[in-house]
Formats: C-alpha cells, sequence, structure tokens
C-alpha cells in the first residue's frame, strides 16, 4: 500500500506549495497557545438576568422572527452596487425551455462563425 | 480463474450491468419488503463501488483496459461495441458511483414517506448505469446510448415529486434540454459514421481530418454537451433541475452533469486530439472564456438567490466554472506538448470535477436536510437552526470551507492548483478565479447565517435533528472532504495525474485500440 | 442533385423542428418539434448507409444486388426505439404540467421563482 | 525523509508557532499602542500610554465573558478562539524579522491570501451567531467589505508573482522567492511605476484588512454600537482584540516581505548574531513606518465611509489602480523583451 513518507509530501504546483499538515501542526499548536492565554480570563457570567438579553441600545427586544435579519436582507451595501448587472442576468433567467433552446441556438451559431467561417476565409 | 479474477477480467461490463440488472431487480423485492428494497439497491450499488475500484486499481497499475462485447473476431470493429477503459474514465466512475452510493444510503430516510419508491430506486439505479456506461464505453453510439438513458431516468427522478408543479416543470425542461442536446450528439455521430465509417472514438481520433463536417460535428458536440454539462448560457436548466429535484437525487444529478462534461473532455482531447490545434479559434481559449463567464455569472447569480437549492445550484453553476478553466488552460497550452503549467491546469481541473462533487453535493444534502426537518428551503423564512441540528451545522460548515476553497479543505488544494497555474496564461484569469471564490464564501456564509445561526425562531422549537442515515450519508462526504484536504498530494499523484495524463495521452487511447482490431 | 435531396430534407426538418421548439408556445407543438428533429436526424442515418438501388439488409441468402449498409439502420432502429422513451416521457409529463397549470403555454408555466 | 528529519520538522513547527504566537501578541499589542499614540498626537492629544492595550487585554480578561441569550454558544465561543488561531498560523509562513520564513516550502502566497480570510470569517462567523440586529449588520458590512478588497489584493498577489515568473523564477509564490528577488531589482522604469501603484493598492487594502477607519464601518460604534462585536465580552472580546493586534503585525509584515524585504546586516557586512539584531530591528522599524503610513495617517486623516462607498471605493478606484499596475508589469515586460532596454539600464545604473 502506500508509502507512510508519501502522507507528508508537499502539493507541488510549479509555482508554489501546500502541506496541509505543517498547517495543521501549526493550528493546534497555536489552539493551545491561545487556550492557555484564553484560560486566564473569566469564564462565568451571570446566566439568565437581562445582561444575556441582545443589545439594542436599551429598546425593548421585538419578537424573535423579527430579530433575525433575513437572507435576503444581507449584504445590503455589496448588492446596491452590484445590482444592475444582477436585474439583467435575471432576466436572462426566464424560465422558459423555449429560451433555453433558443440558447443552445445561438451558441451553436457562435461557434459556428468562430470555428468554422474563419477556415473557411482562408 | 477465480471468481475475484474473473470479476476483474470482466470488470467494465460488471460496472455497467449489475446496477442494470439490480434496477429491474429492484421492484421484485419492494414487493416483499421496503427495508428489504433499500438494503438490495445500496447493497447492488456497494458492489458496483467495489467494482469500480478493482477496475481503476488495475487500470491505474496494467493500463487502458477494453472490454469486447460478443464475439472476439475483430475484423470487423465497426460493428463491435467496445468499452475502452482508461485512468480518466476510472477517476469519473469512482466519483459516480460514491455518489451513488451516499444518494441510495441518504434516500432511506430522507424518501421514506414517499409513494412508488420502487420505481424512484430503479430509476436511481438505471441512472448510475448510464453515467458508469458514458464514462466507460468506447464507443460513440454507445455514448448516445447511455446519454440518453441517464437523461430519462434522470428527467423522470427530477419530477419525482410529481405533485408539485415546479417539479414537473423542472423534469419537463431537463427532458427538452437533454433530448435536443442527444439528437444533436447523435446527429454529429452520424456525420463520424459517414466519413470514417466508425462508431469507435479511437478509430474516429485515428482518422480523423478535420474536415468541414469534422467542423461542424465539433460544434454541434461542442454546443450539446456543453449544454447537458451547464455551462453558461446553456446552464439554465441546471437550477431548474436541481433546485426541484429531491436532494438525494440531486446529488446523482452532479454527477450525471459530469459525466456529459467527461463527454466533452473526451471529444477534445481524444477524438480532436490530433486536430485540435488546427482550429482557427483555439477550443482552449474558448473554453477558457466559457469557464470564466460561467465562474462569474454563477456566482453573481446565486449572490442574488433567497432559495436554498437554487442558490447552492448556482454555486454549482460557478464551480463547474472552474473545471472548464482549468481544462481549458490545460487545452491551451497543448500544441504541441502540454506544457509542465498547462498540465498544473488540467490536474487542478479534473480534481476540481471530483471536489465540486462531494461539496455541493454535500451543500444538497445539508439543504435536503434542512427541508426534510423544517419543509421549508426558502432563506428568508429559515433561522435558528444550529440549535437543534447541531451535526447538520457541522457537516454545512465542513461544505461552506470547502466549496469557498478554504484551507485545508479539498476545495483549497484544486484552486490552489488552477490559480497557480492559469495566471501565466493570463493574471486576469486568476484574478477573477480568486473573486469568486471568496463571493462563494461570502453567498455560503449568508446560507450560515439566514438558516442556521440567529434568534430561535418559535416556529422552529420542535425541529429536530435529520435521521442518522442521512447523517451518515452527510458524513461519509465530509470525512472525503477532510481526507482529501489532508492529504491532497496522494489524491493528486494516485488518482488525479493517472487521469490527467490519460486524458493528455490520446495516442495511448487510440493505439491501444487499434492494436486490437489490426490497424483497422 | 437529386442526391443531395435527402441531406436538404434533413437540413430542412432539423431547421423546422428546431423553429417550432423556440418559437411555438404550445407544449404539445415543441413536442411535435422535437419529434421531427428526432425524424430528421434518424433520416440522415437511413440515408448514409443508403446505395443506389440497394435491397434491404435483412436476407440471409441474398437474391443478388448490393445491400445498403446495416449499421446505420440498427442505429436508427435503436435511436427510434429511444425516441418513443422519451416521447411517452415528455407526453405524460405535460399531462401532469396541463394538471397543475390547466394550460399548455410554456410563457405561463414558466416564471424563475416559486 | 526519515524519521529524524520529520521530528525535526514538527519540531521547529511547534516551537515555532509558540515563539511566533507570544511575539506576535506581544509586538501586535506594542504596535497597537504605537498606533494609538501616535494619532492622539496627530489630533493634538496626550494620547494613552503605550502599554495600554496590554492594559485593555488585561482588563478584558477580569470581565464577565456573556453569552447572549439569542448566540449559539458553540458557535459563538469558537469564532473569537479560531480568528486568534489562523492569525498567529500566518506569521508561520511570513519572513519575519528579516529571516526566512520559519517552513520555507509548506505554504506560499495563495495561502497566506486565503490565511487572511480566516480571521474575517471568524468575525464575520462570530458577529452572525450572536444573533443581534446590530452585530448582524456588522458582520454583513465585514462580509461585504472583505469580498470589496479581496479584489485589488489578488490583483496585487498576482501581478507580483506574474511578473517574478515572467523572470525565469520557479515558485514564483513562495515567499522567499518573493523575498529574495525584491520586485525593485529587475524592473525597467515602467515597472518601477508599477510597483509603486501596486504598493499604494495593498497600502490602501491594509486599513480594510484591519478594519480601521475609514473602513471600519463593521464596527462602527457610533451607528451600529460596535457592530460584529457588539454581544462580545471578556476574554472573546479578548480574543478578537488580539486577533486585530496580530493582524496589524501580519498585514505590515506582508507589505514588508512583498516590497521591502531588505536587510542592514549585508551592506555594514555585519555577521552571526550582530547581524541578527539589526535585522530584527530594521524589520520593527520597517512594520513600524508601514503601520504609521497604512493605517495611522489614513485613518487619522479621513473619516468613516458608508459600506456601498467602501464596496465602490474598492471594486472602482482601487481596482483600477492596481490593474494600471499590472498592466505598467505587463507593458515593462513587453519593453524588456521586444526593445532590450536592460542595457540601458545597466549603463545608466538605474538597474
Amino acid at each position: 500500500m502506500l508509502p507512510f513518507e508519501s502522507l507528508l509530501k508537499t502539493l507541488q504546483t510549479g509555482s508554489g506549495f501546500w502541506n496541509p499538515l505543517v498547517w495543521i501542526v501549526a493550528i493546534i499548536v497555536a489552539l493551545l497557545v491561545v487556550l492557555i492565554i484564553r484560560g486566564f480570563g473569566k469564564k462565568d457570567y451571570k446566566k439568565g438576568t437581562s445582561q444575556t438579553q441582545a443589545f439594542l441600545s436599551g429598546n425593548p427586544e421585538y419578537d424573535k422572527e423579527r430579530m433575525h435579519i433575513k437572507g435576503s436582507n444581507v449584504y445590503w451595501g455589496f448588492s446596491e452596487i452590484l445590482n444592475w448587472i444582477i436585474n439583467l442576468l435575471k432576466k436572462m433567467h426566464t424560465g422558459n425551455v423555449s429560451d433555453y433552446v433558443l440558447w443552445f441556438v445561438i451558441i451553436i451559431a457562435i461557434l459556428f462563425l468562430s470555428i468554422i467561417i474563419p477556415a473557411g476565409a482562408i | 480463474m477465480n471468481a475475484l479474477e474473473f470479476f476483474v477480467v470482466n470488470s467494465p461490463i460488471f460496472a455497467v450491468a449489475i446496477p442494470l440488472l439490480g434496477a429491474f431487480l429492484t421492484p421484485i423485492f419492494g414487493m416483499i419488503n421496503d427495508k428489504l428494497r433499500n438494503v438490495f439497491a445500496i447493497f447492488i450499488m456497494i458492489i458496483t463501488t467495489g467494482i469500480v475500484f478493482a477496475l481503476s486499481y488495475d487500470v491505474v497499475t496494467n493500463g487502458i483496459r477494453t472490454y469486447i462485447f460478443g464475439a472476439q473476431d475483430l475484423s470487423l470493429p465497426v460493428v463491435r461495441i467496445l468499452f475502452e477503459v482508461d485512468a480518466m474514465s476510472c477517476f469519473m466512475a469512482i466519483i459516480s458511483v460514491i455518489l451513488a452510493v451516499v444518494a441510495l444510503i441518504y434516500s432511506w430516510a430522507f424518501m421514506k414517506e414517499n409513494t412508488g419508491l420502487d420505481k424512484y430506486y430503479t430509476l436511481l439505479l438505471l441512472m448510475t448505469t448510464g453515467m458508469l456506461g458514458m464514462e466507460l464505453t468506447g464507443d460513440m453510439f454507445n455514448f448516445f446510448v447511455f446519454l440518453e438513458i441517464t437523461s430519462i431516468s434522470s428527467a423522470a427522478l427530477v419530477a419525482f415529486w410529481i405533485n408539485r408543479g415546479k417539479s414537473v416543470e423542472a423534469g419537463f425542461k431537463y427532458i427538452v434540454i437533454s433530448t435536443i442536446g442527444a439528437l444533436f450528439v447523435l446527429f454529429s455521430i452520424a456525420l463520424f459514421y459517414g466519413q470514417y465509417n466508425a462508431l469507435n472514438m479511437a478509430i474516429i481520433a485515428n482518422s480523423i481530418q478535420f474536415t468541414f463536417l469534422d467542423k461542424i460535428a465539433l460544434v454541434l458536440l461542442i454546443g450539446a454537451l456543453a449544454m447537458k454539462a451547464g455551462i453558461v448560457p446553456l446552464h439554465m436548466w441546471l437550477p431548474d433541475a436541481y433546485s426541484k429535484a429531491p436532494s438525494s437525487v440531486t446529488l446523482v444529478l452532479v454527477a450525471a452533469t459530469q459525466a456529459s462534461l467527461y463527454g466533452l473532455l473526451r471529444l477534445c482531447f481524444t477524438i480532436y486530439g490530433n486536430m485540435i490545434t488546427l482550429s482557427p479559434v483555439s477550443i482552449g481559449w474558448l473554453l477558457v472564456l466559457f469557464g470564466i463567464v460561467t465562474i462569474l455569472l454563477g456566482v453573481i447569480m446565486a449572490i442574488a438567490q433567497t432559495d436554498l437549492k437554487r442558490l447552492i445550484a448556482f454555486a454549482a453553476v460557478g464551480e463547474i466554472g472552474y473545471m472548464i478553466l482549468g481544462i481549458g488552460t490545460g487545452l491551451v497550452t497543448m500544441s504541441p506538448s502540454i506544457s509542465a503549467a498547462g498540465l498544473t491546469a488540467l490536474k487542478g481541473g479534473i480534481f476540481h470535477i471530483m471536489n465540486d462533487a462531494l461539496d455541493i453535493g454535500l451543500m444538497f444534502l445539508v439543504a435536503g436536510a434542512i427541508f426534510y426537518a423544517t419543509r421549508e428551503t426558502s432563506l428568508d423564512r429559515l433561522g435558528g437552526l444550529a440549535r437543534n441540528m447541531k451535526y447538520t451545522t457541522a457537516f454545512f460548515i465542513i461544505g461552506l470551507l470547502a466549496v469557498s476553497g478554504l484551507p485545508p479543505m479539498n476545495g483549497f488544494a484544486s484552486k490552489l492548483l488552477i490559480y497557480e497555474s492559469t495566471y501565466q496564461l493570463n493574471p486576469i484569469l486568476a484574478i477573477i478565479a480568486i473573486l469568486a471564490s471568496i463571493l462563494l464564501l461570502a453567498i455560503f456564509v449568508k446560507v450560515l447565517h439566514s438558516a442556521f445561526l440567529g434568534p430561535a425562531l418559535p416556529r422552529f422549537n420542535e425541529v429536530k435533528e435529520v435521521p442518522k442515515s442521512m447523517l451518515f450519508a452527510m458524513a461519509i462526504i465530509a470525512g472525503i472532504i477532510i481526507v482529501f484536504g489532508v492529504f491532497p498530494d496522494i489524491i493528486i499523484t494516485n488518482i488525479v495525474e493517472p487521469a490527467a495524463n490519460a486524458l493528455v495521452n490520446n495516442a495511448g487511447y487510440i493505439s491501444k485500440i487499434l492494436s486490437l482490431t489490426g490497424g483497422a | 442533385m437529386i442526391f443531395n435531396f435527402p441531406f436538404i430534407a434533413v437540413a430542412a426538418l432539423i431547421i423546422v423542428g428546431l423553429y417550432a421548439v423556440v418559437f411555438r408556445k404550445n407544449l404539445i407543438k415543441m413536442i411535435i418539434g422535437i419529434t421531427i428533429i428526432e425524424s430528421g436526424v434518424n433520416l440522415f442515418l437511413i440515408t448514409l448507409g443508403y446505395r443506389e438501388g440497394s435491397i434491404a439488409p435483412i436476407y440471409t441468402s441474398s437474391p443478388g444486388g448490393i445491400m445498403s449498409l446495416p449499421v446505420p439502420q440498427a442505429l436508427t432502429l435503436t435511436s427510434i426505439v429511444i425516441g418513443v422513451a422519451v416521447l411517452a416521457l415528455m407526453l405524460s409529463l405535460v399531462i401532469h404540467i396541463y394538471r397543475h397549470y390547466n394550460t399548455l403555454d410554456v410563457r405561463k408555466i414558466g416564471g424563475d421563482e416559486e | 525523509m526519515d524519521i529524524l528529519q520529520i521530528s525535526q520538522t514538527a519540531l521547529t513547527v511547534i516551537l515555532g508557532t509558540i515563539g511566533l504566537a507570544i511575539f506576535g501578541i506581544i509586538f501586535g499589542l506594542f504596535y497597537k499602542g504605537v498606533d494609538r499614540k501616535l494619532s492622539a498626537h496627530m489630533q493634538g492629544r496626550i494620547g494613552p500610554p503605550i502599554r495600554q492595550p496590554f492594559r485593555d487585554v488585561r482588563k478584558l480578561f477580569v470581565k464577565e465573558n456573556i453569552v447572549p441569550e439569542n448566540a449559539i454558544s458553540w458557535i459563538f465561543h469558537l469564532a473569537p478562539l479560531f480568528g486568534l488561531v489562523a492569525t498567529i498560523s500566518i506569521l508561520l509562513y511570513l519572513p519575519i524579522g528579516g529571516f526566512n520564513p520559519l517552513v520555507i516550502s509548506s505554504g506560499d502566497l495563495i495561502l497566506i491570501l486565503y490565511l487572511l480570510i480566516l480571521p474575517s470569517l471568524a468575525m464575520v462567523v462570530g458577529g452572525f451567531s450572536s444573533g443581534s440586529p446590530y452585530a448582524t449588520v456588522g458582520a454583513q458590512r465585514e462580509m461585504a467589505t472583505m469580498i470589496a478588497y479581496e479584489f485589488p489584493l489578488a490583483i496585487i498577489i498576482i501581478s507580483m508573482a506574474w511578473r517574478l515568473s515572467m523572470e525565469g523564477v520557479r515558485n514564483v509564490f513562495a515567499l522567499s522567492s518573493i523575498t529574495s528577488m525584491p520586485i525593485w531589482n529587475f524592473v525597467g522604469p515602467l515597472g518601477f511605476i508599477g510597483g509603486i501603484i501596486l504598493l499604494l493598492a495593498l497600502v490602501l487594502v491594509t486599513p480594510a484588512e484591519l478594519s480601521k477607519i475609514p473602513f471600519d464601518s463593521p464596527e462602527a460604534e457610533t451607528e451600529i454600537a460596535g457592530g460584529l462585536l457588539t454581544e462580545y465580552s471578556g476574554r472573546n472580546l479578548a480574543m478578537f482584540y488580539l486577533t486585530d493586534a496580530v493582524k496589524t503585525l501580519v498585514m505590515a509584515s506582508v507589505i514588508v516581505a512583498l516590497f521591502f524585504p531588505y536587510n542592514l546586516s549585508p551592506l555594514f557586512g555585519l555577521e552571526s548574531y550582530l547581524a541578527f539584531a539589526v535585522d530584527i530591528i530594521f524589520y520593527l522599524v520597517k512594520v513600524l513606518l508601514v503601520v504609521l503610513f497604512s493605517v495611522t495617517l489614513i485613518r487619522v486623516a479621513i473619516a468613516r465611509l458608508k459600506i456601498d462607498q467602501i464596496v465602490y471605493t474598492y471594486w472602482v478606484p482601487i481596482t483600477l489602480l492596481s490593474l494600471v499596475g499590472l498592466i505598467f508589469l505587463m507593458w515593462d515586460q513587453t519593453f524588456m523583451v521586444n526593445f532590450d532596454i536592460q542595457p540601458v539600464f545597466q549603463m545608466l545604473g538605474l538597474a
């Protein structure tokens, strides 16, 4: 079967390398160091008091449904910038199978133009 | 000859025949007992997996294997159906069987409440048969037949939840797209047959002249297989089909998509392998371009999705782009022989085929688990599930790290290979690839937040962790992801590199058949 | 010219079929379009194997004369069988689509979101 | 590779990680103190003493470690821990103090790019897992900022490696190759301008990477009450505090390694321990200068941007800037090859 050494080999890409085992060893050691440092800190807190409630600048907490920020509201600043292209692409996905086949015909035509026509011209 | 040798010698046909026979035996067992049927289906698939592994081991150690159907007299190679199995076929077959086994295990609990499960298991095994056939065959027409077997069974499975309009509609779209694609594949096969009087891939590749008709065949085959493989802008059926099918089916559907991708690879590297440089427009650059567009579109569309399964489906489109990018870069540098960077890119692309199957597969299984537990896939209605579904959350986090290619998961290894080779072709390619991978991270972190984190929603107080068989299925994939991530070099040296070399070495593929048929 | 006629017919059939799939809005008509494409491809296969004045390749003891190539005919038979299966599946799906949406208009069943 | 070698490597990694963790934390906090002192002076304040960050950490350690009821506790606890651990592990791959990286051939620049994501990811996941609206808003802003600055960062890293690969260097992504062949040494004037532009872009990326003003909208105290750190307290917050400190050191070291990998000791012909001492001190000074320019000056000079402005800033002006840098590097290479300019510069003593 596989020799033991091959387990330790570094992945060479010709431009760089990556050895997960070294990283994992480093992570484990760093984790131990950090856990020791963290161990100096205070561990407990008063459970069930008002300090465990969500901080809302003193406002009362809404019901849980409204406290959860829904998926489509995430990444506002980002989608703000990309909205134009997302809307464009959404329009492309009509969900109509005729359009899918039309895309196929278009791509065939493009490939046809790019592969066959230039050779014919030469 | 003892039984084991017999199995190894005949493994190419057994890999296809056993699931095929098993598929039609399953309903008989189903008449006796549901549990027995499930066990039987899993048993059949495990045997197939064993055969595929034995075959792969044999191919990697002893070189290309052929299997001849019918009489051994090869004076008429035209009418013989030949299976030709090289390392690349094995690589794809391994992916297919792993995903099929996992899907069957997952189905045990996931599909339990459905009726018509006899047909479900039959179709699932039939689909696996089709995929394995596509990957192992060396005959163009045979490829078409298996393509159609896969298409029909998977379309039926996509529409399996027939009480939902959307599922039926997605199944219909899928079968229309598949049929049209397959018909053009058949048309191209006819073009080959008309010119070279052969259906065998190796014989066609040997005598191909890149005439006008060959170019038409190339165009049609690239178009049709690209559509089946979900390359932008022909990907549009994919989110529909992936998101509307039951999760266990989606998992196998990922493998079916990749089987079409395998067809594209065979086409570019083997059949047109000698001629690919003659094309006025580099096919390699064309694929690179497709790859970049696919990555960007898949990822950007995924940002905008609010339905979990549709989101993962678009992420899958993006991941397909990475494979195409790596493979295209390999193809660009093919003339006259592949460069070191090109080979690295090709290895990265091929490795990413497997990683994508595992990562996206795990994501779909998690989505299925969420659906099983909450009957909900919209991200706007989920939340706080990490309290009730600890293991699923953990598997999701593993999948998240893997899909976005963070160390030390398998996705990082393959993406590293792609980045560190494509930049030599053009730095922009690697930049876009890196950017898209970070966008993928953002997308899945959004899923993590909106499905698993956040306050405990009262609606989901009663939600329980999914049954053990589903957890086990997810654990298998997560385990493979971690092993591949921690020991990437072993996987690349022993599985990926032989596959890449087999793909590049089309002379070896051709001469193997020619030596059998006496140079016909 | 006369020998090219089948090939022109093949091209015409495929284009007509694609036209039907792309521009007809009725699902049944789209399926008919797919069937027409299929017929075109099958005709192409048959034409490839045909030699002028040949007889069908079904005789064990041939009555004489040349036979057309048997392989394309075998391919065509397989293709027809597959076509029937696909057709059956598509039609059954259309029946279910009609049950759910009460329409066969491809534009009305579409839409990318739920 | 025999057992001896394996155990030697393992020992190097283990001891190195311990050493670097302590080094990173202490100097990270030190630079944090320096940064605060300097910015205070720039604003005409006296500012806290340099040891203030150490006191902050000590104070956080005696505070209660509150887990809010809306939080998923295991992710809530793990995220800060993981962030600090991942940050420390980056130090292993960086040339610290003028030496080669500790593990010379097991990780490269792409790995560092990805490892730099991990601390931010930990903050995002921690913020999301605290289940508070403020934290969620902060976390998603952090994520958006991350996507935004990753684009120019990727351009910078790939351009540098690409230019190096054109010189026929192997393993261009390896830090050891980059430091042994600084970009200024082989490029022509166009490439020099390109290098300056890339350096500028990297300096502009740094404050966002470290969530400093003007790119600190994820934390924005005045607006969303500390953002993703809102619910954190006690030792978990201390972990994030330390992560930030170590990350400052890491980012400064990346800039130093990419653009200023020079050492003083060869200049003076020094050897052995004296050389080490001089190099380390020189390295610390370089890091200080980088922190001064890329963190302190920027954050004193500019006000906070809105999140969509951040995304815009990085995706349009700074991306264009770094693309211009890339184009300059490409042109430089073409000119070098096509017009054979190199000898001319050598004659003029420019290259």
